[in-house]
């Protein structure tokens, strides 16, 4: 396992001491429990969005807290959920006395940690909203399992109800617009190679020199199945067919297209991704009309991408152009 | 309800919650193997991570009673473990913490009880069936056998003798099991074959008082 | 080699493609020769900022076209510079009649394909200025070698002259800055791992599990020397002393400091060696007063980082804070 | 001036670019390998896709004399080749082009002529000094060689044959160089030891030369 760290342990905590440190302007980082939140907060009267989840993420959760999008984040161990008294904490700090949002990815560690979180802050008086990202077509859905994992819809639901919030919507209205982005969002990924948590010290799983894990999950949980490696347009049509017939996306749709790199893959691939995805979506005659390439919900160093299509609306289009100042996501100012 | 003699005390469970640091310790590899298998490679760093911080809370703050002691496992675990294991071993403990409320020892009655509230509050958080492929697979065919145990006379060494063991047969049930609640269960018919982390730790967790009352 | 590539002879164009289709408010890309331009070049009266070079570095430098930046690149193929061709079609397309400024990493191959194009464009009548880039404080100086090469330096130096122009300096007045962005700039990276040029087929160097190479070059080319992998910390600290000995850097300094990784590092690492970097800085009484991490200058899959910095003053700073809408760098639009 | 029969016609310089295209992909793999020692490993990519580029354009566009080929072909490496070796290959056809100016053959002292101009081509692009561990050092003992031959009396395949020597000996004297211009000088004494790439191309390049006129 070669990192860039010092110990394994302090790995989370000297990175989040980094992010603090680059971005004062933007947010601070609180340890004890941990958690990052916007400089200014809280925003008196403003709806608070929150999110969290294991570390190993990166730019996702803490690079997209930040006016406009989220108002604190809670970053566990290395893929493993953060603790309630995290988001209490969090909860607590950046509440403006309109309530909070916590948006939470469909992992039973992570369900269940927010759980217990939100009814520690019910009972302190804060009102608090969950919706649940479970947008992973890879997985089978089922009412006998854990369901659809949360994944790169949660980066489009984070921005698009931290503009709702900065907007002024209320709590009910909010969490129902994060619920319409769930429900019209839909993402596939694929693995070239696995990822080293670092407390651990050897890679997740293994793959050989021509093998590919279609499906695969932000933890490195395997996916559909092992495959070959196969030309990028292949690979795209699959991903994308299996996104496209699940909402299902139609002829006139617009979406919101990402192509996110999974920590390893060099943009030069996610951008022929991207051409490969614009081509046939076009094809299809659905529009991209706002893209975002690049890595937005990694998994440490692997190797690989995913694709996120979000159906899109007039609200949400103009929602996902308002401005936003994260560490990882900016524009408008 | 069973000779005071070997009832269990607040000492005793402290001496329990010593040998788990050990045994989570000695067994954080073999977990996580597990979890590597069907799951994201953390349950025993997570397990390890969460009973080390245990010992070292209890070594700074000393509960006065059994009661007491649960509720700052609970709370540790809730607070330093994370993932599905630490909100399912954080409610185990509260509730056994709950089922202790003014004892200041357990008889084996006692300690049926106990694992019956802690085994109750992991089904009610989890939400996971019997045969789902969980650490329930491993608690719950424990209980019954704790349960019958005690019904028979047992003493507690002999309660939790037969809870492990129990919990060691269910451990070994979830191989063939597909996996319907937890990460687990993304892989679907892939997770058949492996043998689930959580119910490992669970076993680990009744084989460890075994031990301890034992001697 | 495992890349979401079609044909490893295709991936520059195919990239170059989806770069087009991500963005095309931004930019635009011609084929036959390749250059990416501004969507709205030329801009009449304004100072032209054109870089380029071998591709494999990406968002550098087509990622840094648009609005405040540059007004085209020239992607080379896979670590292979560009032709004269290119930059001289480039150059014309881009001219508004104010001269254009040619920004060059000192690679030989840079170096001469630059220079020829400019022979060529000046015969058509454009003035050309060209800035060097030659910052890496892994190589020794010397009169007797081809010098130092150009890496992170370049990005700062593409934005402030960028801006430079936007605001209406004269070609001189530009290519002055970029002269002085240049001596007051300073770099060094590492990598863990090797990278694999698609038309190669295999990895460029070699490194045992526990190796790393300490002045690496962004083709892959060997550094100062071979050793063990050390705690963050200690990295950090030889290629910050490194870098602080050489301008000298001094006591009272205010730095742009960046951060980049170089494609395959996770962003939680490169954070980490932020953190690291911030707290020496400070050690010294040296102000980081911009930051910069994430990967800007990569070499495609490469896992490792770099740190530049850059000692500003309140020009230097107040150019860096100007509005810029690329596809890779954005603010205040 | 040399016998006519023998001399370098159009075709034979067609003859010689086609064999280079073959040498070149045939030599891909070694050339960037050597370039992978000491540069960034892409030389042998660089002249398979120029000198091939080169075959296509004269198929497409047939030049009608010597000077024509080599302006097509210097045209062709500089919009196709980059890098280093782009410039300076370039430079040497677009040099040895004007050194044909008005020929429809070349005799001895038109071929010595032609590599004297090109190879000062380079050397003014590249600014490179003997001994600098580059492609010079494979060409000017060639050069040197090449020209002793024409004053020794030696016909075309003679001149040709003791340039390709001189430029194999110059090859294999830059093993021991320290690179001081180009890729290879960041690498400091770490240069040492290892053969030069570009050298080894121009030596294939003088090599392919002595082959299509010894036929
Ligand atoms: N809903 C559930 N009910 C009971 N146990 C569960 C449930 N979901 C997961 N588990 C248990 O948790 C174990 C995994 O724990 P751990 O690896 O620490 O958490 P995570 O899956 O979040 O990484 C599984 O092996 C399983 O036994
Ligand atoms: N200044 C120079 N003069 C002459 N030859 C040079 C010079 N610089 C580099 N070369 C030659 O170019 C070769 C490398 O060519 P190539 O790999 O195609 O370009 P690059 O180094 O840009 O990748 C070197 O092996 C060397 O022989
Ligand atoms: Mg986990
Ligand atoms: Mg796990
Ligand atoms: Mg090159
Ligand atoms: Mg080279």
């Amino acid at each position: 396992m070669k990192k860039l760290i010092n110990d394994p342990h302090d790995a989370v905590r000297d990175s989040l001491a980094g992010l603090a440190a680059a971005h004062p302007a933007i947010l601070k980082v609180c340890f004890d429990p941990v958690y990052v939140m916007r400089a200014d907060a809280p925003i008196q009267g403003k709806v608070a969005v929150i999110s969290g989840g294991g570390s190993g993420h990166e730019p996702m959760h803490g690079g997209f807290v930040g006016r406009g999008m989220l108002d604190a984040a809670c970053p566990g161990q290395v893929f493993t959920s953060p603790t309630p008294d995290q988001m209490e904490a969090a909860t607590c700090a950046v509440n403006g006395g309109a309530g909070v949002l916590h948006i939470v990815k469909n992992y039973t560690g992570d369900i269940m940690n927010f759980e217990m979180a939100a009814e520690l802050c019910q009972s302190r008086g804060i009102e608090v909203r969950s919706v649940v990202v479970n947008d992973d077509v890879a997985v089978e859905d089922s009412l006998y399992t854990a369901g659809r994992r949360g994944v790169g819809t949660t980066v489009l639901a984070e921005k698009i109800c931290g503009a709702a919030a900065a907007r002024g919507y209320d709590l009910e209205r909010v969490a129902a617009l994060g619920r319409r982005v769930v429900a019209n969002g839909r993402s596939m990924g694929l693995a070239l190679s696995p990822c080293t948590v670092p407390a651990a010290g050897k890679p997740g799983f293994v793959l050989g020199d021509d093998e590919i894990e279609m499906g695969i999950g932000i933890h490195g949980e395997p996916g559909r199945k092992r495959m070959p490696l196969l030309p990028a347009r292949e690979l795209v049509a699959q991903m994308a067919e299996a996104i496209l017939a699940d909402l299902p996306f139609r002829e006139g749709d617009r979406v919101i297209a990402m192509v996110n790199g999974m920590g390893g893959t060099p943009l030069m691939e996610l951008y022929l991704v991207y051409g490969e995805l614009d081509r046939l979506l076009n094809a299809r005659h659905i529009t991209p009309t706002r893209s975002l390439v690049g890595n937005y919900i990694t998994s440490l160093e692997m190797a690989g991408c995913s694709i996120t299509l979000l159906k899109t609306d007039d609200e949400l289009l103009s929602l996902w152009d308002d401005p936003v100042l994260t560490p990882a996501l900016r524009w408008g100012i | 309800m069973g000779d005071l003699n070997v009832a269990v005390t607040r000492e005793g469970v402290l001496r329990w919650l010593a040998v788990l640091a050990q045994v989570f310790a000695g067994n954080r590899e073999q977990l996580t193997d597990l979890d590597r298998a069907i799951g994201d490679a953390d349950h025993g760093i997570n397990m390890e991570r969460g009973f080390s911080a245990v010992q070292a809370e209890l070594a700074a703050n000393p509960p006065a009673d059994i009661r007491a002691i649960f509720q700052s496992v609970a709370a540790t675990l809730i607070r330093s473990v994370g993932g599905a294991a630490g909100p399912l071993y954080g409610t185990f403990f509260l509730r056994a913490a709950a089922a202790c409320a003014g004892k200041t020892a357990l008889g084996a009655a006692d300690v049926v009880a106990l694992f019956q509230a802690g085994i109750g509050g992991v089904q009610q958080r989890g939400k996971a069936e019997p045969g789902d492929k969980t650490m329930l697979d491993a608690l719950l065919p424990a209980l019954d056998a704790m349960r019958a145990a005690e019904q028979g006379g047992s003493d507690i060494a002999g309660i939790l003798d037969r809870g492990a063991a129990a919990a060691e047969a269910g451990m070994l049930a979830t191989i063939p099991m597909q996996a319907r609640k937890g990460r687990a269960s993304y892989l679907g018919e892939r997770s058949i074959g492996h043998q689930d982390p959580g119910a490992t730790s669970s076993c680990l967790l009744l084989q460890a008082a075994a031990r301890t009352w034992r001697l």
